[in-house]
């Protein structure tokens, strides 16, 4: 029932405050048609969005973006210097190899936007059984601690999260 | 600053008109992009007291309603009409080009062999 | 039959907006139709159609009743803030006009050439909302928007059945088109920021105070302008697609087309009265001698093209050209006698080719037994080699062919018939409408001196040349003409008769019945267009009514529901 | 009976004829009979008041507004032509009952001939000299169609060609001749015309319409150098031979000259032109006419002596010759219709009218031979026939002539020469014919013809005879009737007598007479020892037809020569053409008036705008400079030349434009790529240049890049003239102004949109459906090139290692999959969010940027989004869309809200505001104007999708090919 | 409120917050234009969708707050909107860049799916949870 | 100076304009460039984001609240014509 009539409840929420953000107004009439909106659009859009969301430990959510917002500040640090002083450049540019054991789409898709608004990292490819990431680095120290990184401060979260 | 959009309105009318002389179907579809851009930009240059800056037509309570406070909204109308149908005519210039190239199998404009045409430049 | 034109009088000014929003609703309402319902989309159109031709001749009704145009504020909104429509003498022959041959057209296509491609009768719709706006629209760039909205129909149209032929003209058409818009939102954009307007009626006022010093950037926003819809009149040399492209469609939509360069003619006609008339100050009569000079060089371009035709359809499309060529140059003189003339002249000259473009697709068929596609290669002159050869000697009964004559079959007689019929149209010579426009325009080149002996105005050397072309071109195209007939009607005797379905044959008749009505109506017909021209001769009538029309007065708050107008 | 009756009673019965069924010929012949019978009547009871010197004068207005009213005039000379007319009319349609063969489809024929008869009659009645052009024309278009007749045959199909298009070419001119005499005169009416007398042979005009007229009349009377048509027309059945080109078509030319000889001759220009070309075609119709094999040919000469002869009467501007010539017209036509008819006889009963194998018929046809003679002996002008006089009569005339000595010389000699060719071909045709041992390989065995057949031919020899014995009593009246209008007025003194006593003509028509039997006695000597051949000694080289097929075959090639100078087929020359007009067409003006610039001071110059354009420019000139091979290059820098347009709308507070361009601009950018697949690769294969198409290319690329330049100077040029100026006073405030109050919406250019110019907004959605439904219905009988139609590059016979993850979508149900996997949870999510934002978008329009249109196409962009990167298949399979449904109900949509407001008495558009007061909503605000824009945003979804989608399908049928070539193993391995 | 009329600081906040963004921006766009290759080349705009926009962003949240009207706080929308949309592109881009890389036998890694699983044409429709 | 103190917002935001037009213009360089169609769409997609925070900056240098929409749509769709481009380079067809 409630899959029929309400199927993505986070998404109906989201839209809601997307709703009340753009039209900065929490009048009756707005909230109301946000509502409405949140409620419907999910509702007509359902028969593209095929996958369920599930989302659990807030917790561990809060955890994680604490951990993404130091990360991707640092990083930005360190991509700015190595633009600004390009000599002081310590290491190589290069690929690297992560298996993973996470399978969820969505928690890879929160894993891809993690790794591409870290500056410095970018998504390359990821292998067809999903057990498998490769990342772009500007700059690889040791493949084995960026792997290492990755698995324990992103990966593991997410599975917590969504698996 | 009028200058510079006069100059960018040149550039992009004679970048159009040469690409509009060549004799590929793609050179012909990019040229009348690039002109019509230029058009737009014209016939939004055709405004009231010329070009406004931080005027939009959009009213505010208790700011006088005349051209000193708010830019010409005619032109804006106009080009926002020949936006859309320039769009749908690119569009409809697109397929018939597609049209013309699988039916004469090349892409010259006037669909004949490239070996045939000297003027393949 | 007066009580219905009363009645629907009754519903002006609404009824002005009948041909255009007509067949759009048709045309949307067919898009809701499944594909599979043929049958209801063609009974929709056609019954849309009837309707539209009635109310067009209502609407002709009307304006020939009174002295000033209708005008429709549409968003009722004053002139010149909204956008008017006008229903003037000229627009609404135009629209008669137009829907007469559109009616007839699809009549035609009903036969077999909707089925070639899909939507044509939703395009077909269209084309004709594009031309009656642009017939009635008071606002240029309104005018702009019809012209679009009856362009990208006609792309739609011309390129109905696909084919590399249709494709490659169509690519063309289309370029040349798209190049011509923008000239046309140039010249409208300019016209704008010279005179704080885009009404038609408030431009002719405003054009006679535009400041000396802007008066160059006006001529050339006019020229410019003007450059676009002589694209669209297919003046020399810019109307190198229209034989081509017009040609390739299938022979209801070249009928309608026959109408388009008419469109380009109608416009300049419209504007460059309004905004260029004697009154206009400064610029009045501004360009009156290029259009004059353009359109007698296109007529010569299109008698040369007609001469130099083997395909019937490349004779319809040139004389479509020599036909546009001769209003434009007419139009250049800015004489309201010859305006009278020209008038007359335009529909006669118009159905004509559309009924050639009809015809030509029985013709061919009928030559090709209906089955192969027709022998394409232009470059051949197959005239020269058996009908014109030179022959040294004569004698009249060498080949002892029987001197019995052949019975016509009925279908083929009414086919020659209706091809003599667009001879004696396009050449212009008697007893049809073609001769009654020409001799009109003649008349009014060489007007009668009052007395003997009084002291004479020699006319000009433009107006010898016109008047020499109008005949010259007549010859010309008589002789193409008569070569094309006796190649298509006489010399092949061999062939079975043609199969002309019911509703083709319907379509021509009703063509040509129109034509003769036409020449037997010549002298209202005439009364009419001569009121017409000095109408647009006089334009302020024109001016006052579209700027003195009122919008409907707000009632203000009325109970609940409060109403803006 | 009104007189007009004589003109519409024979259409009537020409309408009334083509209706008949195909073998009725009684009927045809009975109706026709009788039309002609009644309109001779009806004409000769008029010759009482006719002969009193009356002017019958009916007047019908018309198109009083061309000074063409229809004014039907009979005086003298118009009644004798009319006499003519109607009553050989009379006789050739007996004669042609029994001509026409009974398999002939007669209805045409006798259509036609009534047809012609009320254009004949047309021409001679009118009053009106517009009017007399008109019927001219009729009667060269039935001409042309009764020579066509048997348009089986080759000769006829020419012939008919040939006569219309050199009398149609006379009647042209002549048309503009006597446009400019109305013009000279102040009127078109004959009468007023004629009163004119005199007094125009001083316009300066005169000259240039004597020469139109005569041009007209010459051409119609196929006199020198027009005449070759008329052979050629004996192609038609005989009784239209005899009745057209004897009897009175031809004679229409010399009729307008009478017609006009008070007005136009008179005058040297007069004398020479027509006295000229009159006493050329007798010459060279009699030398002719004497070489003649065929009876019709022989005939058809001697018409043109004949009628060159009246031309020369009536050129030699004296009034006796010009009744000379009213006499030789009426007795021309009497004999030479009746000859006509007996060479018919012996054609329709012998079977050939070859004269070499006729011979001796006096024998089977005693009757018709009888007949023959005496008609022929009029022809030779032989005393007691009507011919004798009127020969009489011009040879007193060239001998009495006023003129220079020579001409006083020459002209007798010439017209006693003419006599002697007349007698001589008269001979043949009689002698040959009708003497001599009797033919025997005749195709059939000729016998008298029919009884009512030869009736026409004695009626006509009897008036031959009576002419010819009691002139005076037979004709004079009538003459006398005939001849005075033609003189205007005064009559001179003239005797109808057969003997004058010896005088200078008799001696000549003696010697004509015994030259002219020496002349055949020898001509037949020569063809009996074969020294002659088929053809005309010397002339035959000058053939007319010759001459005008040539001419006219020259015509056809110049033009087409002249059409491929004149006009192209290649498009960029069509540009070309039209840059240049366009550029001349703008820049005259200011080069004319010149050049100014205004005053206005500038906006501060921002430096970061500049850069922004520098960056503009340089992307507009790098698409165009890589657009010939590389594509994507050129398409990824027209989006950053887009990305500048829009934020330049944004800077000049323009936020709507923003809005619309940069969405615009993305759907463009997914537009042209979809349509990239399809076109074919960088072409390699080039041929090389050589140096001298390296020249020309060079030649070429200077001269459009100097267009180009000017294109865009002349465009910056405007655009800063334009900035640069005071503007003058605008409608604009009143948009600010009413905007609100009276529109209901702050965002002006929105109220604008949907209210102000909602027409606007109307048509061009009705554009943007028309283009996807066009494209749509392109594409369905799409046919890509046979090499874009195999699968992209990319995804053909590559190693594994480069496909791995990529993978279709069409071949997943989950297309979730892949490289594809994570965009497409991402892609998924925005979905909604995207449509939440059109929501807003297009909520806000009335009083913000934003509206229908773009938020149509923010949402279409992300559907599209979708569709990337699911694929078709899939999105199709999980939300049917009926983009075609989205656009007629958009459409609809418009329309009803636009009627709306007629239901409550308002004009079309006319936006209405709503707003009610609701418990806990508060105060709730609509306006019609939001179900316009309603109507907007379904029809840019539709139409967007339609076009986008249509593209895209277009990939799933080249992998349903792919997969088809696949089965069939005949993919090649390469 | 016009902007001239913020407190000082709050002006320094902003102008500071932006010519930073700014800064960013164009340092990103250098490294785009001066790093060697591609694959260093995709990490620069980077910087510009996360640091240089989240600045760029504050600012703008500050402007319109302290205006009191405007967007306020919907101008985070943007930022997460680009995080959202810059994994999509940077994606298909770095797929596109191997792909192409591979076919012109550059170095690059290869692909670290198994290539058995390619080589078998139409793969089994995979089913996701 | 003091006037450049007092007020910084009048100067900062037209430099952060210009900074960021001339970023702009360095990404329409490495477009130029190329030097593979890869470069040109990474540098179409960077000059999109330059171009939205022009957009912002542009807003609050004008003061307008409706610049907001237009930065917030390319936020949004920036992303698109990237994917199109990128997957035509990838699969030679941007829809399957």
């Amino acid at each position: 029932m409630r899959q029929r009539f309400l199927p993505a409840p986070l998404l109906s929420l989201a839209l809601f405050g997307l709703w009340l953000l753009l039209n900065h107004s929490t009048s009756v009439g707005h909230i109301t048609l946000g509502a409405l909106l949140g409620w419907a659009i999910p509702l007509l859009t359902r028969g593209l969005r095929p996958l369920p969301v599930r989302v659990r430990r807030p917790g561990t959510i809060l955890r994680l973006a604490l951990q993404v917002v130091y990360d991707t500040s640092m990083s930005n640090f360190h991509v700015v210097r190595f633009l600004l002083f390009p000599r002081y450049r310590r290491h190589p540019a290069d690929f690297v190899l992560i298996p993973l054991d996470l399978r969820d789409p969505n928690g890879l898709a929160v894993l891809a936007m993690i790794v591409c608004i870290t500056p410095g990292t970018a998504w390359a490819e990821i292998s067809r059984d999903r057990s498998m990431l490769m990342l772009h680095l500007l700059e690889v120290d040791d493949a084995a601690k960026i792997a290492a990184h990755v698995k324990s401060a992103y990966e593991r979260p997410l599975m917590e999260i969504f698996e | 600053m009028e200058t510079v959009l006069a100059l960018a309105i040149g550039v992009l009318a004679g970048s159009g008109v040469w690409l509009l002389l060549r004799p590929r179907t793609f050179q012909l579809i990019i040229g009348l992009c690039l002109l019509s851009y230029a058009v737009n930009l014209f016939i939004f240059s055709m405004g009231r007291k010329g070009l406004a800056i931080a005027k939009e037509p959009v009213l505010h309570l208790g700011v006088p309603e005349n051209l000193s406070n708010y830019a010409d909204p005619l032109p804006q109308a106009l080009v926002l009409t020949a936006i859309v149908i320039g769009f749908a005519m690119t569009a409809l210039f697109l397929v018939v080009l597609l049209a013309s190239r699988g039916m004469a199998g090349t892409d010259h404009v006037d669909g004949i062999k490239a070996q045939d045409a000297q003027e393949m430049l | 039959m007066p009580d219905l034109w009363l009645w629907l009088g009754t519903w002006m000014p609404h009824l002005m907006l009948v041909p255009i929003l007509l067949p759009m609703t048709t045309g949307a309402l067919m898009l809701l139709l499944k594909e599979e319902h043929q049958r209801s989309k063609i009974m929709l159109s056609t019954l849309s159609l009837v309707l539209g031709l009635v109310v067009a001749i209502a609407l002709l009704h009307w304006s020939s009743q009174h002295p000033t145009p209708g005008v429709y504020l549409s968003g009722n909104w004053a002139a010149p803030f909204g956008i008017s429509l006008v229903l003037d003498r000229l627009s609404a022959l135009m629209l008669v006009l137009t829907y007469a041959i559109a009616l007839a057209a699809s009549v035609f296509a009903m036969a077999r050439w909707y089925k070639v491609g899909v939507h044509f009768y939703v395009l077909f719709q269209f084309q004709l909302m594009g031309l009656a706006g642009a017939f009635l629209t008071g606002d240029l760039f309104n005018l702009f928007v019809f012209f679009e909205i009856m362009l990208a129909a006609s792309y739609g149209l011309l390129l109905h059945g696909s084919g590399r032929l249709r494709v490659q003209a169509g690519l063309h058409y289309v370029a040349i088109n798209l190049v011509a818009s923008s000239l046309l939102l140039i010249g409208t954009s300019m016209l704008y920021g010279l005179t704080g307007t885009l009404n038609m009626a408030d431009l002719a006022q405003q054009i006679p105070l535009v400041v000396e010093a802007d008066r160059a950037l006006l001529h050339s926003a006019a020229a410019i302008l003007a450059t676009a819809f002589l694209i669209k009149a297919a003046v020399w040399p810019v109307n190198f697609w229209l034989v081509p492209g017009y040609s390739a469609a299938t022979a209801p939509v070249g009928a309608l087309f026959a109408l388009m360069t008419k469109v380009g003619v109608y416009t300049l006609l419209r504007l460059w009265t309004l905004m260029f008339s004697s009154s206009a100050g400064a610029s009045a009569l501004f360009g009156g001698q290029w259009l004059m000079v353009g359109g007698m060089v296109t007529m010569l371009v299109g008698a040369i093209g007609m001469l130099a035709a083997t395909r019937l359809t490349y004779l319809a499309g040139y004389a479509a050209i020599t036909s546009s060529g001769t209003l434009l140059a007419a139009t250049g003189f800015g004489e309201p006698a010859l305006l009278a003339g020209l008038l007359y002249y335009l529909p006669s000259s118009t159905l004509a080719v559309a009924i050639l473009f009809l015809l030509a697709d029985a013709i061919d068929r009928w030559r090709t037994h209906g089955t192969s596609q027709i022998d394409l290669d232009d470059e051949e002159a197959p005239f020269l080699s058996h009908e014109l050869l030179v022959t040294d000697h004569m004698n009249l009964d060498d080949e002892e062919q029987a001197l019995i004559g052949r019975p016509i079959p009925a279908a083929a007689a009414f086919l020659g018939l209706a091809f003599l019929l667009c001879t004696l149209v396009v050449a212009g010579l008697p007893p049809l409408s073609g001769f009654l426009g020409k001799l009109a325009m003649l008349t009014a080149l060489l007007p009668l001196t009052s007395a003997v002996g009084s002291p004479l105005l020699l006319p000009t050397a433009s107006t010898w040349i016109f008047f020499a072309l109008l005949i010259g071109s007549g010859l010309l195209a008589l002789i193409a003409l008569t070569r094309a007939g006796i190649r298509h009607f006489w010399a092949a005797h061999e062939r079975a008769a043609p199969e002309i379905r019911l509703t083709e044959g319907l379509a021509i008749a009703a063509l040509t019945a129109l034509v003769l009505a036409l020449t037997i109506h010549a002298p209202s017909a005439l009364h009419y267009t001569s009121s017409t021209a000095a109408d647009l001769h006089n334009p302020q009538g024109y001016i006052d009514a579209v700027l003195q029309a009122r919008p409907i007065p707000n009632p203000g708050a009325a109970g609940q529901e409060e109403e803006a107008p | 009976m009104p007189l007009i009756l004589l003109i519409i009673l024979p259409f009537v019965g020409s309408l009334l004829a083509a209706v008949l069924p195909a073998n009725a010929r009684n009927t045809e012949s009975t109706l026709a009979g009788i039309i002609s019978l009644v309109c001779t009547v009806q004409a000769a009871l008029l010759f009482p008041e006719i002969a009193n010197g009356q002017v019958l004068r009916q007047e019908i207005a018309w198109l009083p507004s061309l000074g063409l009213d229809f004014v039907v005039r009979m005086d003298g000379f118009a009644w004798m032509f009319s006499m003519l007319v109607l009553g050989i009319g009379t006789l050739v349609v007996l004669y042609a009952r029994y001509y026409m063969s009974p398999a002939d489809p007669v209805p045409r024929f006798f259509s036609f001939l009534l047809a012609f008869m009320g254009a004949m009659m047309g021409v001679v009645l009118s009053g009106n000299v517009l009017q007399l052009a008109f019927f001219w024309e009729l009667t060269s278009i039935f001409s042309f169609l009764l020579i066509g007749y048997w348009h089986h045959r080759q000769d006829a199909r020419r012939g008919a060609r040939m006569a219309l298009t050199v009398t149609g070419t006379g009647g042209l001119c002549l048309l503009a001749g006597l446009l400019m005499l109305g013009s000279m005169v102040g009127s078109y009416d004959l009468d007023a015309i004629l009163q004119a007398g005199a007094s125009i042979h001083q316009h300066p005009l005169y000259t240039p319409m004597l020469v139109l007229v005569l041009l007209g009349a010459l051409s119609k009377s196929a006199q020198f150098p027009f005449h070759f048509w008329l052979p050629h027309a004996m192609a038609a059945p005989t009784p239209v031979s005899s009745y057209l080109h004897s009897a009175t078509m031809v004679k229409a030319g010399v009729f307008l000259m009478a017609r006009l000889w008070p007005v136009l001759s008179g005058t040297d220009e007069w004398f020479w032109i027509v006295s000229s070309a009159g006493a050329a075609t007798l010459l060279l119709g009699g030398y002719v006419a004497l070489f003649q094999n065929d009876l019709k040919g022989l005939l058809a000469y001697s018409t043109l002596s004949h009628l060159g002869l009246i031309t020369l009467l009536l050129g030699l501007n004296s009034p006796l010759a010009a009744v000379a010539a009213v006499f030789h017209i009426i007795n021309h036509a009497t004999f030479k219709a009746s000859l006509f008819m007996a060479a018919g006889i012996v054609d329709h009963e012998s079977g050939t009218r070859d004269i070499q194998r006729l011979s001796g018929l006096r024998r089977m046809m005693p009757m018709t031979s009888t007949l023959a003679c005496v008609a022929s002996a009029a022809m030779a002008g032989v005393p007691l026939l009507n011919g004798f006089l009127s020969k009489e009569m011009f040879f007193a005339e060239t001998v009495f002539l006023d003129a220079a000595p020579w001409v006083r010389i020459l002209l007798p000699l010439v017209a006693t020469l003419a006599g002697m060719f007349s007698v001589a071909y008269s001979l043949r045709f009689t002698v040959d014919v009708f003497f001599g041992p009797a033919a025997t390989d005749l195709p059939r065995k000729p016998h008298e013809p029919a009884h009512w057949m030869r009736v026409p031919v004695e009626l006509l020899v009897l008036i031959c005879l009576v002419v010819g014995i009691f002139p005076a009593l037979a004709v004079g009246d009538i003459l006398r009737a005939a001849a005075t209008p033609v003189v205007g007025g005064v009559l001179p003194e003239f005797s109808l007598a057969i003997w004058h006593g010896i005088n200078t003509p008799l001696i000549m028509s003696v010697i004509a007479l015994l030259g002219g039997i020496a002349l055949f006695g020898s001509l037949h000597w020569l063809r009996s020892r074969a020294v002659l051949g088929q053809r005309t000694p010397v002339l035959h080289r000058f053939s007319g037809k010759r001459a005008f097929e040539n001419l006219l075959a020259r015509l056809s090639w110049l033009a087409r020569a002249w059409r491929r100078g004149l006009t192209t087929q290649q498009l960029q020359w069509q540009m070309l053409w039209l840059l240049l007009l366009t550029l001349v067409a703008g820049a005259l003006p200011l080069l004319l008036r010149g050049m100014q610039l205004g005053q206005r001071n500038d906006l501060p110059l921002s430096p970061a705008f500049a850069a922004l354009w520098g960056l503009g420019a340089l992307c507009a000139l790098g698409a165009a400079w890589q657009a010939k091979y590389h594509r994507m290059a050129a398409l990824i820098m027209l989006g950053g030349a887009g990305l500048v347009t829009c934020i330049t709308f944004l800077w000049f507070s323009a936020p709507d434009l923003a809005l619309t361009q940069l969405v615009v601009e993305i759907v463009t950018t997914i537009l042209i790529l979809l349509g990239l697949r399809w076109l074919p690769r960088r072409d390699q294969t080039l041929a090389p240049l050589t140096a001298q198409t390296n020249y020309r290319a060079r030649v070429r690329r200077i001269r459009d890049f100097l267009i180009a330049v000017s294109a865009g100077l002349g465009c910056a040029w405007l655009a800063f003239a334009m900035m640069s100026r005071p503007f003058p006073e605008s409608t604009s405030t009143f948009f600010l102004e009413k905007a609100l109050p009276e529109g209901g919406g702050t965002n002006v250019v929105n109220v604008m949109l949907v209210d102000f110019r909602g027409f606007d907004t109307f048509g061009e959605i009705v554009v943007l459906g028309i283009v996807a439904l066009t494209i749509y219905a392109l594409l369905r009988r799409f046919r890509p090139a046979r090499e874009t139609m195999d699968l992209p590059e990319q995804q053909r016979f590559l190693a594994g290692d480069l496909q791995t993850d990529l993978l279709n979508p069409r071949n997943a149900q989950d297309t979730a999959i892949g490289y594809l996997m994570v965009p497409a949870v991402l892609v998924r999510l925005l979905l909604p969010f995207a449509t939440m934002v059109a929501v807003y978008i297009f909520l806000r329009g009335h009083n913000e940027p934003g509206g229908g249109f773009v938020a149509g196409l923010v949402f279409s962009v992300a559907l599209l989004l979708q569709y990337i990167v699911s694929g078709t298949q899939w999105v199709e399979a999980h939300l049917p869309l009926f983009p075609r449904r989205w656009i007629g109900v958009g459409l609809l949509l418009a329309v009803a809200t636009g009627l709306g407001s007629i239901a409550v008495g308002y004009p079309f558009l006319t936006s209405h505001s709503f707003h009610w007061t609701l418990p806990v909503l508060g105060e709730v605000h609509l306006a019609s104007a939001t179900f316009f824009d309603l109507g907007v945003f379904a029809l840019v979804v539709g139409a967007t999708l339609l076009i986008l989608t249509a593209l895209a399908h277009q990939s799933v049928r080249a992998h349903r090919y792919h997969s088809r070539l696949l089965e069939e193993s005949v993919l090649p391995k390469d | 409120m016009s902007a001239t009329d913020f407190p000082l600081w709050l002006q320094w906040l902003i102008a500071i917050f932006a010519l930073l963004g700014a800064a960013v921006a164009l340092l990103g766009s250098w490294g785009l234009l001066r790093l060697k290759t591609y694959y260093e080349r995709v990490h620069a705009p980077a910087i510009i969708a996360t640091m240089g926009c989240w600045l760029i962003m504050w600012a703008s949240t500050a402007f319109y707050l302290a205006s009191d009207t405007g967007p306020t706080f919907a101008t985070l929308l943007i930022a997460v909107f680009v995080a959202v949309t810059v994994p999509i592109s940077t994606i298909f881009l770095m797929r596109a860049a191997l792909f192409r890389d591979r076919r012109a036998h550059r170095a690059v890694p290869p692909s670290i799916s198994s290539t058995s699983l390619a080589r078998t044409p139409p793969p089994p429709p995979a089913k996701l949870s | 100076m003091t006037a450049a103190l007092s007020a910084p917002l009048t100067w900062a935001l037209p430099a952060a304009i210009l900074l960021l037009a001339l970023a702009m213009v360095l990404t329409l360089l490495r477009m130029l460039h190329g030097p593979t169609a890869q470069d040109r769409v990474l540098a179409l997609d960077c000059m999109y984001l330059n171009g939205m925070l022009l957009v912002l900056v542009l807003a609050m240098h004008y003061a307008s609240e409706v610049y907001f929409e237009t930065a917030l749509l390319i936020a949004l769709f920036s992303c698109v014509g990237t994917t199109a481009m990128a997957k035509f380079l990838l699969r030679g067809e941007v829809i399957e």
